[in-house]
């Protein structure tokens, strides 16, 4: 590289305004209500009496500039130049034009983008970075969650759920996909091998020792070396000392194996949020398209879209119908491993004679 | 013998902060225990109300224990010697009777005028009825007179109750002596169960105490949840029985908006609903709270396969803070000799286990939360089922075997 | 003592069918429903179409011969030969005859026994040892008690309660009072002072170590001899060690509190079974009346009277109006100390959105 | 620059099992990434796409960390190297490069096709939009051209974003753009915010990662609970605005059951009773869940006093398990420059005692577990209320101030 010239301009983010549809911009804050006028699709209603039609598509996350330069191309045409992502990397249009909105989805489900994802349905996986870009996966979430979203594409298009859906899945116990009213999560099975030969290069023991949640890590003596030794008995395969030290190597590539967790909830809608718990373990982490997974994906969400109310979010019918019958009614296997056995275990326990037989 | 013959005895000293306990309209010990000294001459009670007195001036308590007991027994008797003996030589002795009530503390004034003619031979004449465990309690004798106090007792069928590192005395609702809620026997329950750990309640053998309490549905009349190692509680399997005109009675007498706001909405599981203006009870969400139930007595009981629920490790603060009872076994039929004896058996198993692994005194239900839930089950002979936790776990702190794998059933 | 002949019984407890009334033991398991006349009244409705009639009376639980003798009396008279006790130290007789009712209350308000206890009202305070026969008492419970009850007399005859309200009061922290929906609980307010001079003789030291909840204990050498010592800053004056080594004196004129804690539930009616939770500390222990203590009591009671909706327990208010209300309503302070430092602090925090203004 | 100028780099090679997520309704990442090598013959592309090809085949991930940033920076690049660079010589280096995005993810086509064109020049033409903290992710760039393409953006004004032991690129709903229940101005907090911390994002400093996320009521669109070591969530101290008529008009249309068994039952803390057949609010028992409203948006709206909540300690799993955020500021009004400045004091003085106090990769609610929640609001500057936690203390574990006496009011 040549001799740099440029000063970096530290600005941080861009504002937001000079990015916002000009409706919102001018309605901003000035909302009054919204409706659903079908799967994808949200129109808002300004207190100045501007409507703003939303239409809503699923995408890869992990895509390509043409991809992305399409979208821009279907921004300029029906959406005034402007588009948004959503959360769960979802792409929204907004136009104050309801003839725009039929066009637009036409052109987008020519493009292979699906559109829906509104209301009571199953939205896009948040997912993680897998084999294609992270350095501790024992999967690839963006296969994971093709995979799975290819099963329940139905599910996105329409609105059929009991309430909203929210889907992630991650490559490794650290879980960066977030909570989730259903969440597939890969585990590591076997205890990190350590690589004695780099360890005494790059390992800062002492924030090792530290960094294992069980302490199960110990330091010893390898050939007259100051090194360390894993307790396998204590070891419960989570990846953390591979974060602060490389020669942890937890990675393996036949001891993994899928964990499903249930009723994560962000929102205070009704219950207080809460974290999503086991409720499947040992699937075979097995590409590319993961099929013992998608199958107890579509075994839980079918019990719920059955059974569960308008307005009960999967970890609220849960609530509603008591953890046998979640068990009985997605044929999973209740078993010990799912009894806490950490920090807070007693307050899991069921300390009162409430129960449902 | 405590009790003095002549008239000496009978002379109050003066106990001018205990007198101001003498006002007010709710019935007052001081004036009980006064009239009894007037009227008995028993001077061990004067010297007790006297040292008390003092307790009342100086903010102290002035009792220290020892060791006291009849002959073959470990436990049932508290003994208590004053700490300023000198002082108040009257209450130089003041040990308590620790005895064993029937189920349900039910009397017959027989059995009962029992008691307070030997008692009022031996004792002060101080009664506490009853304890907080559950016992009657004869509070004040002298250490001489505990044995034959105690024969005289034991003639008449009374036996002491636990204390120290022991079972302790029971606990139980009135239940199905007059209680339309019971969903099993729990008065026999505890006859039963009581008897069959007698040994344990007089010796102690125990790492710490364990305490039984029954109640005959989740109403928890006898507080089993808190108080109780062991809480046997009645509830039922099947659905809830309803009666169709009491139910539109109710609603007739009391309006749709009681029915919304006192019923429905304080399901705690919206198991009830609002169909065409009546209630609904979707009996597989229902918990057996009883709320509904309590509410509508008349239109509502417990179903009719009933049994109870075995929640184990309720205690005090010390020394992890309050714990209730859980969950260990959901269901279970309590209605023959059979079904009883494999209760006992069970909770044998599970003080097998507890006298094996615990601290010295650390109660089964810390020691469960210590060691872990599923190797307490597993020593009990006992299955891991949902019913014992709200919720599986919501950490991934946890290894399972290495070849497990889970058996989906496909649900097309 | 002369030489024993007497061969023990060991008989454990008496069976109840012999105690029971002959009505009881008719229908036993085999009622039906039951209503409530009045205050201090039952009427049991039998399958059998019999009825029996319970009487409720409260005791002042440290009773005499006498006393108890002229229950008996009543019984005999109104209650064919039966009586029991409530969990609560209530006084019951049963009959079938409802022309029993007004005389035998009439008999029992002129012996000073009030009549009630039941429905929606307050019971009698559950209470424990103190002063007059415990070793590690910091107050008398019995006083306490019968302060608090003169002041809420009314509220036990009459049944104008939200719902049943459950006290108790103890004289340690040990509790043996157990949870209620109101608890007076009296405090020690400073370390033990250890009795060295008797330490050595009586004192099990590593027991005593272990028993401490907050490892405040520590081996320590006085005048050349093992002995213990209590890090104050850790102290927080439990008494547990007191439990285990007399020599711990816990016990102190001067350094004793009450606390007040609510909201205690046992019953699985509506909510799950709770533990009771602080909400004033450090009033004065002042005998023989304690009127401070009342004041509190009454504050509270008070505000959950006029606020509580039917059917709600005093924990159950809260949980709907909140605890800042609760605060407000009652008149005491919030202060920090109130939230949780200890082993499960972390799930009292307020982990949602959830907040009323 | 990776991209070759010739056809050469535009053959694909066999990638058997990649193949089969091709299949399916659902749009595939690797049709795109086999179009986008096709189109532009990208070599790193393709070798990437090989290398997945082969962690497929050999389950196992093959890229490991190292040290790439621009100048002047310490964060905002995550490096990777392939551990098989010999097998894949085409895919040896893969950096990321973290771009931070405009609050609520919003763009004009303008600005993103910048970001598209320099993207197309310097890297591999991958991107992820968007990452799960909510960075637009540009995936794969050799180390030498990662200044260039980072000058090149910053010139049309994009930044990097945070990784490591820094303040991390924020995320926010979408907020007062389009959303009626917005209750402040989520888009603009998240900017002033994110922008005042501008230097911690782009340099560690913290003892580990920090996180703010931006919803603009408390259905948490953004996630923030969990997700955010800072959540800041709109509310309403007042009473939820009631358009009575289209509550009539609501039960006219849905009829009282549903009323009843989707509005009323639903509320979390009673506040809604029935009242004549129809809703009342008890706005004093309300906790501003959001229900009511979310399913009556024509007829209820939360109030017009308006402000925010701030909850600290969300994060993963790491290693106390799953933490929510806390409240920690129950309400601050967000209105004026002053009031934004003011919480960005108090967030200041929040993360000022996290650095001094925290161990080694510990997140601010790890360390507020650890030391106490009352250190830490005294460290911050706030008043500890009951609104930090749902319940006060259920055990006696803790000491006062010997001269504690707590000022009872008399409530006459
Ligand atoms: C007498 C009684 C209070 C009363 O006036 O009613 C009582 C009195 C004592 N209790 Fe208790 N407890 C009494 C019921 C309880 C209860 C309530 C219950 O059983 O339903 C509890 C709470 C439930 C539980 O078991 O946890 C209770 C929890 C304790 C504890 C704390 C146990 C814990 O694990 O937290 C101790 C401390 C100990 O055992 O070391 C204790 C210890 C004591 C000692 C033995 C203190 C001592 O070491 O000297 C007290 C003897 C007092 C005396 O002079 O008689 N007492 N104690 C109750 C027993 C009477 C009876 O047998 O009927
Ligand atoms: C007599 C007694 C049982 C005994 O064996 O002694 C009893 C008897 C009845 N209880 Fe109870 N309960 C008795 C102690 C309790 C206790 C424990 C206690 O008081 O220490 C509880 C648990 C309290 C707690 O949660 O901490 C208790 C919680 C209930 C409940 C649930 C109330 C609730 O909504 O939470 C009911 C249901 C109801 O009120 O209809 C109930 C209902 C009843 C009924 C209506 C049952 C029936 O159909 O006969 C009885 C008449 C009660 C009344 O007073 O109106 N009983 N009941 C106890 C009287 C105590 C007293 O003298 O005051
Ligand atoms: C890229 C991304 C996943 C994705 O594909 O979207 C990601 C990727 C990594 N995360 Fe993450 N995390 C990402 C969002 C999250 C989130 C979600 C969020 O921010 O909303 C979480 C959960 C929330 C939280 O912060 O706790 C998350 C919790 C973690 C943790 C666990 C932290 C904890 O305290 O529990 C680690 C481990 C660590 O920091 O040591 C981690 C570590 C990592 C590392 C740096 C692992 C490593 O040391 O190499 C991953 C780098 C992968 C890579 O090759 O790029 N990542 N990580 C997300 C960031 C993209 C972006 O900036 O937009
Ligand atoms: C666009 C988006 C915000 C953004 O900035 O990107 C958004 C937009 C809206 N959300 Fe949301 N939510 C969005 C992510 C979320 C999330 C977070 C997430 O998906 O990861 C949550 C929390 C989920 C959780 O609890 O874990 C979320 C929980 C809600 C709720 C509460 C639902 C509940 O009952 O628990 C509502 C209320 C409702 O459904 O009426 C809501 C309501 C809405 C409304 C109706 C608000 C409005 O009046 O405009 C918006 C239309 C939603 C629709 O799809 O029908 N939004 N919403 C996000 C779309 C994500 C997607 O592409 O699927
Ligand atoms: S979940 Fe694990 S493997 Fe996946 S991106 Fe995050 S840290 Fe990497
Ligand atoms: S994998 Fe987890 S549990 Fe095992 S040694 Fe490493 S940090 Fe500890
Ligand atoms: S616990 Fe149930 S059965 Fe026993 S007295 Fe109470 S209400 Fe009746
Ligand atoms: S018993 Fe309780 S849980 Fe069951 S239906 Fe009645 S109120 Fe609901
Ligand atoms: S509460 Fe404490 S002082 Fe009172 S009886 Fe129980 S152990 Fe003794
Ligand atoms: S009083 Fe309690 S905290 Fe203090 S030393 Fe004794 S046991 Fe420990
Ligand atoms: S969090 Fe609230 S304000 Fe933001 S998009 Fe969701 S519903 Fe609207
Ligand atoms: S916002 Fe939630 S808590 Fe408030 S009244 Fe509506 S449903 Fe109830």
């Amino acid at each position: 590289m040549e001799k740099r010239t440029y000063k970096t301009e530290e600005s941080g983010l861009h504002h937001h305004m000079e990015m916002l549809h000009p409706v919102s911009q001018k309605n901003y804050g000035q909302w009054s209500y919204h409706e659903r006028p079908g799967p994808g699709i949200l129109k808002h209603v300004a207190k100045s009496g501007d409507v703003l039609f939303t239409v809503r598509a699923g995408t890869h996350r992990q895509v390509t500039i043409p991809i992305v330069r399409r979208l821009c191309d279907l921004a300029d045409k029906y959406a005034d130049g402007h588009l948004r992502w959503t959360i769960r990397n979802n792409v929204e249009f907004m136009t104050p034009n309801e003839a725009n909105v039929a066009p637009l989805i036409k052109e987008l489900e020519a493009l292979g983008h699906p559109v829906g994802g509104t209301g009571p349905s199953v939205s896009a996986i948040a997912h993680t970075q897998g084999w294609l870009h992270c350095d501790i996966p024992a999967t690839d979430a963006s296969g994971v969650a093709k995979s799975v979203m290819d099963a329940l594409y139905d599910d996105f298009v329409k609105e059929e759920m009991p309430n909203r859906v929210r889907l992630a899945t991650s490559c490794c116990e650290i879980n960066c996909g977030g909570q989730a009213d259903l969440a597939i999560v890969v585990q590591h099975t076997r205890p990190p091998r350590i690589n004695h030969s780099i360890l005494k290069d790059i390992c800062e023991m002492p924030s090792t020792v530290a960094r294992c949640p069980v302490a199960a890590i110990r330091p010893t003596t390898v050939n007259g070396k100051a090194s360390l030794m894993v307790v396998e008995e204590k070891c419960i395969y989570c990846g953390a000392c591979f974060g602060a030290c490389p020669a942890m190597e937890i990675n393996h590539p036949d001891h993994s194996k899928f964990a499903v967790w249930v009723g994560g909830k962000n929102s205070n809608a009704r219950s207080k949020p809460s974290n999503m718990r086991l409720v499947c373990h040992g699937l075979d982490n097995n590409p590319p398209r993961w099929p013992e997974v998608t199958q107890v994906v579509k075994n839980i969400l079918g019990a719920y879209k059955a059974g569960g109310r308008d307005w009960e979010r999967l970890g609220e019918w849960i609530d509603r119908i008591g953890w046998k019958r979640f068990f009985e009614e997605t044929g999973l296997p209740f078993d010990k491993y799912m009894i806490d056995s950490y920090r807070h275990a007693r307050t899991s326990f069921n300390q009162s004679a409430h129960i449902r037989f | 013998m405590s009790k003095q013959p002549d008239d000496a005895g009978k002379k109050l000293n003066p106990t001018p902060l205990l007198d101001e306990l003498e006002k007010g309209p709710w019935p007052s010990f001081i004036s009980g225990y006064k009239e009894w000294i007037q009227d008995s001459g028993n001077t061990m009670t004067r010297g007790v109300l006297d040292q008390l007195q003092y307790s009342y001036e100086t903010k102290m308590g002035y009792w220290k224990g020892g060791v006291v007991g009849v002959h073959g027994y470990g436990a049932g008797v508290i003994s208590r010697y004053s700490m300023i003996p000198d002082k108040y030589p009257e209450a130089k002795e003041f040990h308590t009777m620790r005895i064993q009530p029937a189920p349900g503390l039910h009397y017959s004034t027989a059995k009962l005028r029992d008691i307070l003619d030997i008692w009022e031979k031996y004792g002060s004449g101080l009664l506490s009825m009853h304890g907080q465990t559950g016992n009657l309690q004869l509070q004040g004798i002298d250490q001489d007179s505990v044995q034959e106090c105690f024969d005289e007792l034991n003639k008449k069928g009374w036996d002491l109750g636990g204390a120290g590192a022991t079972v302790r005395t029971g606990a139980s609702c009135v239940g199905p002596a007059r209680c339309e809620m019971a969903c099993y026997d729990s008065l026999d329950a505890h006859y039963k169960v009581l008897s069959y750990f007698t040994d344990l309640v007089h010796r102690p053998q125990l790492p710490y105490k364990a305490k039984f309490k029954f109640s005959g549905c989740p109403n928890d009349c006898s507080n089993s949840i808190q108080r109780a190692d062991y809480a046997v509680i009645g509830t039922w399997k099947d659905e809830i029985q309803m009666d169709k005109a009491e139910v539109e009675a109710f609603i007739a007498a009391k309006g749709v908006d009681y029915l919304v706001n006192n019923v429905i909405t304080r399901c705690p599981t919206n198991a009830i609903t609002m169909e065409n203006g009546s209630m609904e009870i979707n009996n597989s969400d229902c918990v057996r709270c009883m709320h509904c139930i309590n509410v509508m007595p008349k239109a509502l009981s417990p179903g009719k396969e009933r049994g109870i629920s075995l929640l184990v490790g309720g205690k005090g603060h010390l020394k992890v803070g309050n714990m209730l009872g859980s969950v260990m076994i959901p269901f279970l039929k309590l209605e023959t000799q059979e079904d009883m004896e494999g209760l006992i058996d069970i909770i044998d198993r599970m003080i097998d286990w507890w006298s094996e692994e615990a601290l010295d005194h650390e109660r089964i239900g810390e020691c469960i939360e210590r060691v872990g839930m599923v190797a307490f089950l597993e020593a009990a002979g006992l299955e891991t089922t949902i019913d014992m936790v709200s919720h599986p776990r919501d950490n991934p702190y946890f290894k399972a075997d290495h070849d497990h794998k889970p058996q989906i059933k496909s649900m097309a």
